[in-house]
């Protein structure tokens, strides 16, 4: 069994409007020292897996169903005490926009000695030294001096190193980023994901980055995961979905991808249509109304949901396009125009 | 009234509002002594039973009588207090040279020596008074009280800078030197001329007119003797020092203060006081409900103000035999009135004046006053009964069920050349609910007739200075007719008509209470009567300018008051004082 | 802030009924405020309970003659005939039945039925105008504050300052208890409706006045008036054109939780004598002659229930606005 | 930050100034465009006979003759040295601060705010207490336990009681639980005891006023707390917290009621310095004598030193109640600079 393995979860919330299902069918696995990017759009249902996972869900409105294995021990059914216990020590999360995510009145010290002492019984004193030493790795220079300030105190950047030597503080064995470097201007962001891709490897932990952004993916990943709807449309290795992506919609998340390789003068190519509603999920698959080859599928696009279809060596696609027409469309109409410098 | 003057000459200005029926009068008046508590009282409780008898007799002395007041008192100053409650009450921390007999009825307006041992002597044609004071009798520290303290009080109580609250009875009969302000101002003048001291025992007031009433001023509290060397002017109210059976304990000013007994009151020099409490509780600015509440529950003795129970109580009261048998109803000597302001067109037609007499709703207007118990009886003309001089008169008679008579409203609009009536003002004092529904009413029964009346409320305060009372306001404001009530300082046909019907106390400035009422006629009435010693000839000229005024259809009378007044559980000696027009406070003890 | 995708304009975030209801049909339109805040209203029972009260309440202030000449008496007339003359209250209590509706008043048996629909009039003029009154200075000052900033900011928040110390209260009752009764032309209930309009008016409009100035602080700040000015706009353009379409949510939900607000107001100085001059009806006065006869329980329950009615309805619709038009709110 | 207190406490003065120059122009001004004269306002002051020479003596002492600023400038010169006042026999030193005699009684009018203090800062503080636990008490258990019978009921009873003018639960209430009714609790009307003299008897003598004022606070507290808390508790830092593995309980009470609580003190900062200033309709319903009380009365009794003392001191309250919030601000939230 692998480190962390999602079978078929689900994570659906009753709502005034109906039944909205964020996370509709999930299967993915992940191993130690390994690094899983999940990319999709606001509302596609990444974040609230990530949440899922941490157990963060119990005890609100969601509805849960299927299995999280995280080690051995199985997640969805265990109590939330026992989930509880297990978050930030086992498993821990780096939320976007550390300044709304770290509580405002407290300091960071007293932020990251919390997270500590929760887990392990150890003194104050002690808990602050440890801090110290979490806030230096993370490269936060003085260190000591800067444990006392507090959050609105640092930049962005600062904000940012903090908030993951909080989450590294208890060396958990699973780290979820979920959009780690959005709120940053791109020289930050460089500096982060080199920050964490360091301490990825001198933790030997699992690495669930979360993000829109495919440029910070190809960074890290090791593995890819396509989300649309609240489902997985796409999986695959970096190699698979950048060089032989199969989904039109994995397409335009390319297609809209900024290179500093491209020309100033060419355009994105935008995706047409916003993200589906989750209630009323476009019948069949849920991307055609967006789907610019929805016509080759034969009406097969609105009146049947596709299956997640194994193509080769793992790489998993949702789509009723015939193997080959996709290829061909990859590698005739789409590939030449991201390339075409 | 049978107790007369024989005294001559009376000459007198007429500005004074007081009463010439005098008591007594030749010093002939033998003082009524306590024995004289009239045995006819009985404890059996039943409705009116303190109204001419002594209610619950009894001389047990002890306890603490708990007195409450919804309001603030003006001054605790005896020169600076003018409520009738506080004249009543002041008697138990002070002795002026004569006083109302402390007996129920009518026998309440005699006049009794107090600090004096008999009543004024009058000279020189009664414009000089001379009053011997008792042996014996001492402040609270034990000081004796001599003429002089008298007098010191009398004067100091001229300086209306300091007590701007009080009367001016005094300042506008003696005959004081020119300017003099008062011995704060004026210190060092020698006061002689108008009050002299020959000894210690005796003190001789010299008036500027002859004036043969003068005992109806020794009774008024500024003749309680005040030491000058205690006196702290407009501070003095905040202890005054006793002469009589009780002393200031605690006084705290908005809140209530305490009396205890004063151990330098001698009772063999006081015939008139039984001091039957060891001491009174008095609180101040509690809420009216609560004090009849208290007043059924018997947690407290006497409402002070002594103006009735609130109109909550009264249907609990009066549905409820066994609450009713502790309560009087008496008569007392106040008109509530309306008056018709000549001034504003067209009420100065005589037919459009008439108009409203007839057309006025009086059983309304009683109601709004509270109804027949708390309220009164209809009045229909000015002088209550229990003045002298009253006459059964009714020129303007209201209908058969009193409800105003339509008929003969508009036979006079039309003399009046207003066949479908007018427009004008009501103005009230925008504080007192009764005159509120008063207006209500009358705006209601008024328009029967076509009489459309706009109602306009005015602060209590300024009524009288600023608008209802500013001839220049109410004629350049329409105030056609003012809501408006007089009542006597002491029952007398001169102090109850003079402020309400002489047109000469009517300033350009504002400020009297005479609003409408301009007859030259009854201007000369009042001087007439004030002439007149001889009472026979004199009462009658009351009813006369009663008849005159109405006749002039100038005031609206609508009821004389009556109030509803509720004996605390377990007082003894309880009776109702006509002089007071409430309980006397002075008698009463605790089972 | 990188945006890959670019989604035609619609922020994602900032309205998720869009992603809920959206993509159903291939042409995504855009809904407006104004129609998202319909949508959400129209499923708030509570909201819609209390729009329906508050349209009753001022149907019955505007029809008070039609509906006092079909169930009641004339407001102001008596009906002493059902008055005990001992007690002063009504001869059974309290002379409910079908001619008095809710009974008579103690004293003159005034139909406490009509006077309450006259009291709706009284009691919702006086509110409603107060209100526009605070909200045209508020929004006025407000607006010139947050957007010019500097020392006209300072002066108007300063102003501000001075107008919340004021003991409003006890300045309104001092300020209604002085006005002489015909003044500025006016008389009777003009003048005094005026005047208590003006009073509550006036020294509420620091409060809507705070709000919209930080509203259009935190607009100008926004792209959108960014862009316009680029494009050359100029100040009173920016604020007609940019700006007051998106104060009038804020404008919308304030006025109406200001309204109950300036009811009870109405109500207190009416109940301190201050209000509007009887014999005109008023809620507050009439409470206030009840509070004389507290042993008549239905002359107070009918005036004092009135003013709660009408308040809770106010607040149950300011709150339901409030959720509808300003989700962050929730 | 001292120099930031010192440039509030000037600023404050100011206010005030400019609150009782307001006041006393709009005293002055207009009963003289009514058309009265000075000596029609000093009539309002001595007794019921007074002669037109009493009144002229009157206005003359009370100094209407005089025009606006020279009146206003001896009320402020009161306060600021004290002035003198001749009560008869000699003449009195009133210090400073002295806000001048009552037209009416002739009292100086400190001393009598000085005792009227306690009434109204014993029923402020007892309300404050009671209404702020149940407040917040009330809105914490309704948000952590949203749509909940419980959450339900206390919203509906709370907005009803935001709803109810406190002068018709006031009636209600005496009428109900007053002395003498039904359901007697306590006894209301100038039945007030100081706490130093019976602790007992005070608390017994404002019960009835305490619940009927802290009912209304405390609706408007519950719901101000549980929106507060409700979107407290949707904050990402609120995420953050249960994702460090932070029980429930920290995760409520030290980040949660924090975040949500800091708002709600400057509003409890501001109501309590209002209600300093007299709770003017509880206390006229309950005949209660604080300053409150003291403001109608004074108004009344068209009283003008009364009204201005009133003015003052409540203004007073605010100011001070809005720099205590304010200083209370910048400790509690580090975000927040003095400047």
């Amino acid at each position: 069994m692998s480190f962390l393995e999602l079978n078929d979860l689900r994570v659906h919330f009753p709502t005034d409007d109906g039944l909205v299902k964020s996370v509709d069918g999930l299967t993915f696995k992940l191993e130690r020292g390994k690094t899983l990017g999940i990319v999709g759009e606001s509302g596609s249902g990444k974040s609230v897996t990530s949440l899922a996972i941490l157990g963060l869900h119990k005890g609100g409105r969601a509805m849960i169903s299927g299995e999280i294995w995280l080690d051995g021990e199985e997640l969805v059914s265990a109590s939330a005490e026992h989930v509880r216990t297990l978050r930030g020590k086992k498993m821990a999360m780096i939320f976007q926009d550390p300044l709304s995510a770290m509580h405002p009145y407290y300091t960071v010290g007293a932020q990251i000695v919390e997270a500590y002492r929760i887990h392990h019984h150890v003194s104050k004193a002690v808990a602050r030294k440890h801090a110290i030493d979490m806030l230096g790795r993370v490269g936060i220079p003085q260190p000591e001096r800067r444990i006392d300030s507090y959050p609105h105190e640092f930049s962005g950047g600062m904000r940012q190193r903090a908030m993951i030597a909080m989450a590294l503080s208890c060396d958990p064995e699973l780290l979820i980023a979920d959009e780690p470097t959005t709120a940053l201007d791109v020289t930050v962001q460089a500096q982060i994901l080199d920050l964490m891709r360091d301490l990825q490897q001198e933790f030997n932990s699992a690495l669930i980055i979360i993000t829109h952004d495919l440029g910070v993916v190809a960074e890290l990943s090791d593995d890819i995961l396509v989300m649309y709807g609240g489902k997985c449309i796409e999986y695959g290795t970096a190699e698979d979905i950048f060089e032989r992506p199969e989904h039109p919609y994995t397409w335009g998340l390319l297609g809209s991808m900024p290179r500093l390789d491209r020309a100033r003068t060419e355009r994105l190519m935008p995706i047409k249509g916003t993200p589906p509603s989750l209630i009323n999920v476009p019948s069949g698959c849920a991307f055609h109304p967006r789907c610019a080859f929805e016509g080759r599928t034969g009406g097969k696009a609105n009146t049947q949901v596709p299956e997640l279809l194994e193509t080769e060596g793992g790489h998993l696609v949702r789509c009723h396009l015939p193997r080959e027409e996709r290829r061909a469309i990859w590698e005739n109409e789409i590939k030449p125009n991201l390339e075409s410098v | 009234m049978k107790r007369k003057t024989t005294l001559g000459v009376t000459a007198l200005g007429a500005v004074l509002a007081l009463g010439l029926s005098a008591c007594g009068g030749g010093g002939a008046a033998t003082p009524s002594q306590s024995g004289s508590a009239p045995a006819g009282g009985g404890a059996k409780a039943e409705f009116n039973a303190a109204l001419t008898q002594v209610f619950n007799p009894s001389d047990k002395k002890g306890g603490i009588l708990k007195f409450a007041n919804a309001g603030d008192w003006d001054s605790l100053d005896p020169a600076d207090t003018y409520y009738g409650y506080s004249w009543n009450f002041i008697r138990l921390y002070g002795r002026s040279l004569v006083m109302f007999k402390p007996a129920p009825g009518k026998e309440s307006t005699q006049l009794v020596p107090d600090l004096a041992e008999t009543l004024g002597v009058p000279s020189d044609d009664a414009k000089t008074w001379t009053y011997k004071l008792r042996a014996g009798v001492k402040f609270e520290d034990g000081t004796p009280i001599t003429s002089k303290d008298v007098k010191y009080g009398v004067l100091r109580s001229l300086d209306k800078e300091v007590f701007p609250d009080g009367y001016t009875y005094f300042n506008d009969t003696l005959d004081l030197p020119k300017d003099y302000k008062g011995p704060y101002k004026s210190k060092g003048v020698n006061t002689d001329k108008a009050i002299e001291t020959p000894d210690d025992q005796t003190i001789v007031f010299h008036l500027k007119q002859a004036y043969s009433g003068f005992d109806y001023f020794a009774q008024l509290p500024a003749t309680i003797p005040v030491p000058e060397a205690k006196d702290t002017g407009a501070k003095y109210k905040e202890h005054v020092i006793s002469s009589g059976p009780y002393k200031f304990d605690k006084n705290e000013i908005g809140k209530g203060f305490n009396l205890v007994r004063n151990d330098q009151w001698d009772a063999a020099s006081d015939p008139n006081r039984k001091a039957l409490p060891d001491g009174y509780e008095v609180t101040t600015n509690v809420n009216a409900d609560d004090i009849d509440n208290r007043l059924l529950s018997g947690d407290l003795h006497v409402d002070i103000a002594g103006t009735g129970a609130q109109p909550a109580t009264l249907g609990r009261v009066l549905t409820d035999p066994a609450l009713k048998a502790n309560t009087d109803n008496p008569t007392i000597t106040r008109l509530w009135y309306t008056s018709i302001n000549g001034n504003v067109k067209p009420l100065d037609n005589l037919d459009c004046r008439k108009a409203v007499e007839y057309a006025a709703d009086k059983v309304a207007y009683q109601t709004a006053y509270g109804g027949e118990f708390s309220g009164g009886q209809i009045a229909t003309s000015l002088l209550p009964p229990g003045i002298p001089g009253h006459q059964d008169i009714n020129p303007y008679p209201a209908g058969a069920d009193n409800h105003g008579d339509v008929t003969k409203a508009k036979e006079a609009l039309t003399a009046c050349g207003q066949p479908n009536g007018f427009e004008t003002n009501i103005s009230y004092r925008a504080e007192r609910p009764k005159e509120k529904a008063t207006a209500e009413a009358l705006q209601q029964s008024l328009a029967k007739v076509g009489i459309k009346l706009t109602l306009k409320p005015f602060p209590q305060a300024d009524y009288f200075a600023l608008y209802a009372g500013k001839p220049g306001y109410a004629k350049d404001n329409k105030l056609g007719l003012a809501v408006n009530g007089w009542g006597a300082d002491w029952p007398d046909g001169y102090g109850f008509l003079q402020q309400m019907v002489d047109s000469r106390v009517i300033r350009e400035t504002g400020g009297s209470s005479n609003i409408s009422v301009r007859d030259p006629e009854v201007d000369k009435l009042l001087d007439q009567a004030s002439l007149e010693t001889d009472v026979a000839k004199r009462e009658p000229i009351w009813g006369q300018i009663d008849q005159k005024v109405m006749d002039d259809a100038y005031i609206l009378p609508g009821i004389w008051a009556k109030s509803l007044l509720i004996r605390g559980k377990g007082v003894t000696n309880v009776f109702y004082s006509e002089a007071t027009g409430m309980y006397d406070y002075l008698s009463m003890g605790l089972q | 802030m990188t945006a890959p995708l670019d989604v035609s304009g619609t922020e994602l975030e900032a309205a998720p009924e869009a992603v809920l209801a959206g993509a159903q049909g291939k042409a995504i339109q855009g809904r407006s405020l104004g129609q998202i805040a319909w949508m959400r209203l129209k499923r708030d029972k509570v909201a819609l309970t209390g729009a329906g009260v508050v349209i009753f309440l001022i149907l019955v202030a505007v029809f008070a003659p039609l509906i006092v000449g079909w169930l009641g008496h004339p407001p102001n007339d008596f009906n002493q005939d059902l008055i005990s003359s001992e007690t002063l209250a009504p001869k059974d209590g309290t002379g409910i039945g079908w001619d008095h509706l809710f009974g008579v008043e103690p004293v003159n048996g005034r139909d406490l039925f009509s006077r309450i629909v006259y009291g709706a009039r009284i009691s919702l003029l006086i509110a409603f105008l107060a209100t526009l009154l605070s909200v045209a200075i508020g929004t006025i000052l407000g607006v010139m504050a947050g957007y010019l900033g500097g020392w006209v900011d300072s002066v108007i928040s300063k102003a501000m300052d001075v107008f919340l110390a004021f003991p409003l209260l006890v300045f309104a009752i001092a300020l209604a208890g002085i006005v002489p009764d015909s003044a500025f032309g006016l008389s009777g209930d003009a003048l005094r409706v005026s005047l208590l309009v003006f009073i509550i008016g006036f020294f509420n409009w620091p409060y809507i006045g705070r709000i919209m100035r930080g509203q259009t602080l935190s607009l100008r700040e926004r792209e959108f008036i960014d862009a316009a000015r680029s494009l050359g706009a100029r100040g009173p353009y920016i604020i007609f054109r940019e700006m007051l379409p998106n104060l009038m949510a804020p404008i919308l939900i304030y006025a109406t939780l200001l309204i109950p607000t300036n009811i009870v107001f109405e109500a207190a100085l009416s109940f301190l004598g201050v209000g509007v001059r009887p014999p005109t009806a008023t809620w507050g006065g009439m409470l206030s002659d009840a509070v004389r006869f507290y042993t008549i329980p239905h002359f107070m329950f009918f005036p004092g229930m009135a003013i709660f009615i009408t308040v809770l309805a106010f607040n149950l619709l300011g709150d339901g606005l409030r959720d509808a038009l300003d989700p962050r709110a929730r | 930050m001292v120099t930031y207190i010192i440039r509030r406490l000037i600023w404050g003065v100011v206010m005030l100034a400019i609150v009782s120059m307001t006041t006393f122009a709009i005293f002055f001004l207009v009963p003289r465009l009514a058309g009265a004269t000075s000596d029609s306002l000093a009539a309002r002051y001595v007794g019921r006979t007074a002669n037109a020479e009493q009144v002229k003596i009157a206005a003359e002492r009370l100094g209407f003759n005089d025009p606006l600023i020279v009146q206003y400038g001896r009320f402020a010169k009161g306060i600021v040295v004290g002035a003198d006042y001749n009560y008869g026999p000699g003449v009195e030193r009133c210090p400073a601060p002295c806000l001048g005699y009552s037209f009416l009684t002739r009292l100086p009018v400190w001393p009598d705010l000085l005792t009227r203090l306690p009434v109204t800062i014993s029923l402020a503080l007892g309300a404050a207490v009671i209404w702020l636990i149940a407040g917040v008490a009330t809105g914490v258990v309704s948000a952590l336990r949203r749509g909940s019978f419980f959450d339900r009921a206390s919203m509906s009873i709370a907005l009803a009681g935001v709803s109810l003018p406190i002068f018709f639960t006031g009636i209600v209430s005496l009428v109900l639980f007053s002395y003498g009714r039904p359901f007697a609790i306590t006894a209301p009307g100038g039945s007030f005891t100081p706490f130093f003299t019976n602790p007992v008897q005070w608390a017994y003598s404002l019960l009835l006023p305490w619940i009927t004022l802290a009912f209304l606070y405390a609706a408007g507290y519950a719901r101000l707390t549980r929106s507060g808390m409700l979107e407290t508790m949707n904050e990402d830092y609120i995420r953050t917290a249960r994702a460090k593995g932070l029980t429930e309980r920290v995760v409520v009470f030290k980040h949660g009621l924090r975040g949500a609580l800091t708002p709600i003190l400057t509003i409890f900062g501001l109501d309590l310095g209002l209600l300093m200033g007299g709770a003017v309709l509880t206390e006229s319903t309950f005949s209660l004598p604080g300053i409150g009380k003291y403001a109608i009365d004074a108004i009344t009794s068209q009283d003008l030193p009364k009204v201005m003392g009133v003015v003052l001191v409540t203004a007073f309250f605010v100011v001070l109640a809005n720099l205590v919030v304010d200083l209370l601000y910048a400790v509690v939230d580090p975000r927040v600079r003095l400047t």
